[in-house]
């Protein structure tokens, strides 16, 4: 089923995830305390989740959450929390008022305007792939079309067939890095 | 009686007759708000429940006064009191991670209901990542904890908090990897086709050794003792939620009882086969089979003294996980073979 | 950041301990009030840790929040007068203060007690040594996250504290002892209710074995955790079951036995390693050992009066002394000085716990914080008794 | 080997750890509902001290001789008297500021007239800290339902002096000197 580009509910919800995913990347960089970047980078997790879920990818949608909001911006707030930044307090940072922070953000600090051109060049962009493409939308029609075919088999046999090699590649830098973690951050044992 | 009937009737006419856009969206709501119902009013029942049974353990009445018999509507009236209570910002906080961090920890318990197929048709969504998902959702609370950890500005809630993700990240694993071995045998993500692979004999018999690390791994989830390490009152004071006070506080507390209930829910209807039993109706197994993990959990609770931290992740990565590994190895032998 | 740290809600600490956390302060640790108001230090106690992660760098306990100047106010009461006050320094174990204080004038006066009293006394200070230390599991349980033993435990005292209402007519403050004896004799049905006591007791501390003693996480809990040397537990004069639990086998009551210790058969239980499960081995064998010698008490109790002669105003003769009892906590002490009138001219007590909260700081370096809680558990800290 | 050990060992511990909270689950409930069910006070419970009175007259036994006021460690006890026409001290008042004494009995262990009596009584807080002073017709009240102030035995000296009261304090104690018992006169 292809989706012609008119308002209908699922382009409403779309344009929110998108909408939320861009806000939250945009706060993501420009955001001064790092600890709310890393939890806003989680917010762009949930939302691509979202939008996977929306497109009938169940299973990208749940790794999505699992691995990238769950695990990965977990370690991201381990690392910061237990770096020297968490010694910047929240009052040395200065927040001002929520409005004139944006106006801040818009115009006049030194961030300007940029990531915001970035931002809405790339929701241009997604906006259009997604005019064009034929999704496979099933989530919320699932009462209509049916039971949706599971992917997740789809997914397996296709890392096992065709992407086998760069599946065991990704496995082994995975267990590389993880390795180089615990020798890195373990320390001597100095008794 | 009639009228109220044709009214019902009318009112059913009028709804399917809407058209989709309207109506899915509708049913999607009531869904979810049926949920949430089922979720606070269990809650409420699994307080006053874990009160009484932890004092009939410890020798003990629990609550008698409010609501006669067996103090009945002392959870109600709990729940008055921290509603009525003042709401205390303490100074200092990160404001928008303190306010929400309840909201956020909640709402995983909340998603976790999707899936749990309650009788054969009484399901929100049959996702056929089920299972999948209901860790996915898991995941997320530790996203609260650690806004909860970090927002209030105290250090035994940043303690709290570092433990939290460090033990609901390291269980995660064997808890997803003692759930594949009934993948392997179910061939299916969903929980309706887990529910339907049993028809015949339950996956506690199958699956022992997966049953024994998704209980201990799912009680390490839920942070209960021996694993409430993340909040540990003799030593965290109060842990993660320890500057809460009022509504927020109450909103942790519904959501550990509501992630109880749930880790619970998919317990039974794993390893004990669902809704599916002979006599009785499908949603009265459900519940019976639910409680019955509520209780053994409660009954390890209040057993058990606290494990320390690094002990909990020793006993996750070095004696968990393999077992998973070993049970995920045998399956799949036993599957090869059969 | 350090400064604002250690603020007290008073504002401020005093410049002694706050340069001493200070001093050194690495950049990767950080500084943690434990106490006063924490839910495992049983009390008034403040401990600064100093952590790095969740690990212990030092310790520097803090102590004098339950200040209220008991020695005070000794001199200025009568000899008698000051029994009741005995009951608030340790209130876990108010007998044994009494019996302490009551043993020390009498010592100043050269008073005989009559048989009788003298197996009342041991009597009630077993009985009490058995409440003391199921108060001490019942928190060592709760330190650990078992609430479900403590309140087990507090079952089980509140059977001696039924007790001890029968025959003195309080539950915590006694005021029992009475310098030249007790107050008065065994209600009649004592002898009895005791005796079932035990027998229910040895019962219900097989079931605290089954929930502790074999399990799996306590031994991880304890064993190794704290340990404590013999001859730095000596140093640091150490006391009671934390003493005996390093291998040290002192114990007042056979070293320098009072009343009719010497004619009692018991045995003084030690560890080997002096970690914390050995000082929970020692106490829970203490229990048994209580129990038996209140079983041969009663066996024993003679008949007679309970009351020795004793002038109506108690004036000591000048002089000094020293006398020291085996409370449940350890040695307790207490120094007199007389000088001819019905006031003790200076009064000093000696603390057991005060004495073992010296060690909190070189047992807990380099243990988590969990072991910290399980290590000042295991000491038993009473800080009415500390802070006197 | 020792892992497997270690593992058969922990369960078993375990399993008897769970078996004895559900021993105890059978167990009945030790919990005393405390304002519906109350307990049974042993002979002798020490509630708050109380004037004890002649069963005939009615009259407080106490003959305002003071040595209770002298013994109380925190001084609570006042005594208001006047001396009557046969140099006999008549009780006019007798105070006891309940709401900090600390019932260590010292005051009824002194009294040589058995007149004072430990009561049972002790739900006695009250919404005002000036009616925590019990004045002597409260204390009398209080002491109404005892004979003596031994609960177990009544030994011989004491029961003869109180029965030598009306014939006046033939036995005052030792030292007691007669002076006016407290301040609060």
């Amino acid at each position: 089923m292809s989706f012609p580009l008119t308002i209908n509910l699922y382009t409403v919800f779309f344009g929110l995830l998108a909408f939320i995913a861009l806000v939250a990347a945009y706060e993501v960089v420009t955001n001064r305390l790092i600890t709310h970047a890393a939890f806003f980078l989680a917010l762009v997790f949930v939302a691509i989740a979202g939008i996977f879920l929306m497109l009938g990818a169940e299973f990208l949608a749940v790794t999505q959450v699992l691995v990238y909001a769950g695990a990965v911006t977990v370690m991201i707030i381990f690392a910061i929390m237990m770096s020297q930044a968490g010694e910047v307090k929240i009052e040395e940072c200065g927040r001002p008022p929520f409005t004139r922070r944006l106006w801040m953000r818009l115009v006049s600090s030194q961030w300007g305007l940029l990531p915001l051109v970035f931002a809405l060049a790339f929701a241009l962009a997604m906006f259009g792939v997604y005019a064009r493409a034929s999704w496979p939308v099933r989530m919320l029609l699932a009462d209509r079309v049916g039971p949706a075919t599971p992917n997740t088999s789809l997914v397996g046999a296709q890392l096992f067939s065709t992407y086998a090699i760069p599946f065991e590649v990704a496995s082994v830098v995975l267990l590389v890095a993880l390795v180089g973690a615990i020798v890195l951050t373990g320390k001597e044992d100095k008794s | 009686m009639a009228a109220l009937a044709d009214t019902w009737q009318a009112l059913l006419d009028w709804y399917f007759a809407l058209p989709t856009a309207i109506l899915v969206p509708i049913a999607g709501l009531l869904k979810v708000l049926a949920v949430f119902g089922w979720i606070v009013i269990n809650v409420l029942i699994l307080i006053w429940l874990e009160r009484k049974f932890s004092g009939r353990l410890q020798s003990r009445l629990g609550p008698m006064r409010v609501g006669r018999p067996h103090g009945w509507a002392q959870t109600l009236a709990d729940t008055i009191k921290l509603l009525v209570k003042e709401d205390i910002i303490p100074r200092g906080v990160d404001r928008w991670l303190y306010v929400i961090a309840p909201a956020v920890v909640f709402t995983p318990a909340l998603l976790v209901w999707a899936v749990v197929p309650f009788t054969k048709n009484w399901i929100v969504s049959d996702l056929n990542v089920a299972l999948i998902y209901v860790a996915a959702a898991g995941s997320l609370a530790v996203l609260g904890i650690f806004m909860s950890g970090w927002g209030s500005n105290n250090k035994w809630s940043l303690l709290g908090a570092m433990r939290a993700a460090a033990q609901i990240i390291s269980y995660e694993v064997p808890s997803v990897l003692s759930l594949m071995g009934v993948v392997m045998i179910a061939g299916s993500l969903s929980l309706q086709g887990i529910v339907a692979a049993q028809h015949r004999v339950w996956f506690i018999f199958l699956q022992p050794l997966g049953f024994i690390i998704y209980l201990i791994s799912t009680m390490a989830e839920l942070n209960r003792t021996p694993f409430d390490l993340t909040e540990a009152e003799s030593e965290l004071v109060a842990g993660f939620n320890t500057e809460y006070s009022g509504l927020r506080w109450a909103f942790f507390f519904l959501g550990e009882y509501a992630n109880l209930l749930a880790a619970s829910a998919i317990a039974a209807t794993v390893f004990l086969g669902g809704w599916s039993g002979p006599f009785l109706p499908g949603i009265v197994w459900f519940v019976l089979k639910t409680y019955f993990f509520v209780i053994l959990i409660m009954w390890i609770k209040w057993t058990m003294p606290r494990i320390r931290i690094d002990q909990m992740m020793e006993v996750g990565w070095k004696f968990l996980i393999p077992a998973a590994l070993v049970n995920i190895a045998i399956t799949g032998l036993v599957l090869l073979v059969v | 950041m350090a400064e604002i740290d250690l603020r007290t809600v008073t504002g401020g600490d005093r410049p002694e301990l706050r340069d001493v956390v200070q001093k050194d302060l690495h950049e990767d640790e950080i500084l943690v009030n434990m106490g006063p108001q924490h839910p495992s230090t049983h009390g008034v106690l403040r401990v600064v840790l100093r952590l790095s992660g969740e690990t212990i760098v030092d310790a520097y306990p803090d102590i004098g929040y339950l200040h209220r100047g008991v020695e005070k106010i000794a001199e200025g009461w009568t000899y008698p007068q000051f029994i009741p006050m005995t009951d608030r320094l340790d209130y876990v174990a108010a007998i044994s203060n009494e019996l302490t204080y009551v043993l020390g004038v009498e010592k100043l006066m050269g008073l005989e007690v009559p048989p009788r009293a003298a197996y009342i006394r041991v009597l009630m200070a077993e009985l009490q040594r058995v409440a003391s230390h199921l108060v001490w599991l019942g928190a060592f349980g709760g330190d650990m996250g078992a609430l479900t033993v403590f309140l087990y435990c507090f079952r089980e005292r509140e059977k001696i504290l039924d007790l001890f209402e029968m025959a003195t007519g309080a539950r915590l403050t006694y005021s029992y002892m009475r310098i030249g004896g007790v107050r008065n004799d065994l209600p009649p049905g004592f002898v009895e209710k005791t005796r079932d006591f035990i027998k229910l007791m040895r019962e219900r501390l097989k079931e605290y074995d089954a929930l502790f003693t074999g399990n799996r996480i306590f031994e991880a809990r304890t064993k190794g955790i704290g340990p404590l040397s013999a001859e730095w537990a000596i140093a640091l004069s150490a006391a009671g079951p934390t003493l005996r639990g390093s291998g040290v086998a002192y114990d007042v009551r056979r070293a320098e036995p009072y009343l009719v210790y010497d004619k009692l058969d018991f045995e003084v239980p030690v560890g080997k390693n002096g970690d914390t499960y050995d000082r929970y081995i020692c106490r829970i064998k203490e229990m048994h050992e209580s129990l038996k010698i209140i079983e041969q008490c009663l066996d024993a109790l003679p008949d007679g009066e309970v009351m020795a002669k004793v002038p109506k105003v108690i004036k000591p003769p000048e002089g000094e002394i020293y006398a020291m009892t085996e409370a449940p906590r350890g040695a307790t002490g207490v120094y007199i000085v007389s000088n001819g009138t019905g006031n003790p001219y200076r009064l000093h007590w000696r603390a057991p716990t005060f004495a073992n909260l010296q060690l909190i700081p070189d047992t807990v370096r380099g243990f988590k914080i969990a072991d910290a809680v399980m290590i000042m558990g295991s000491f038993d800290v009473v800080l009415g008794e500390v802070d006197r | 080997m020792n892992t497997l050990e270690d593992i058969y060992r922990s369960s078993v511990s375990f399993a008897k750890g769970l078996g004895v909270t559900f021993k105890n689950f059978l167990r009945k409930p030790v919990t005393l509902q405390y304002p519906d069910e109350r307990p049974v006070l042993p002979v002798g419970y020490r509630g708050i001290p109380a004037l004890l009175s002649d069963k005939e007259t009615g009259k407080a036994r106490c003959t305002a001789c003071g040595i209770c006021a002298r013994t109380c460690p925190l001084g609570l006890i006042k005594i208001d008297s006047v001396l009557g026409p046969d140099k006999k001290r008549i009780l006019n008042d007798y105070t006891l500021e309940a709401g900090r004494c600390m019932v260590c009995n010292l005051c009824v262990e002194s009294c040589p007239f058995d007149s004072l009596v430990m009561a049972n009584d002790y739900e006695l807080a009250d919404y005002d800290p000036d009616k925590l002073y019990f004045h002597k017709d409260r204390l009398v009240e209080l002491g109404r339902p005892y004979e003596h102030s031994d609960p177990f035995h009544v030994d011989e000296p004491k029961k003869a002096a109180a029965e030598a009261k009306p014939a006046g304090e033939a036995k005052p104690a030792g030292e007691a000197k007669p002076g006016p018992g407290g301040e609060g006169a």
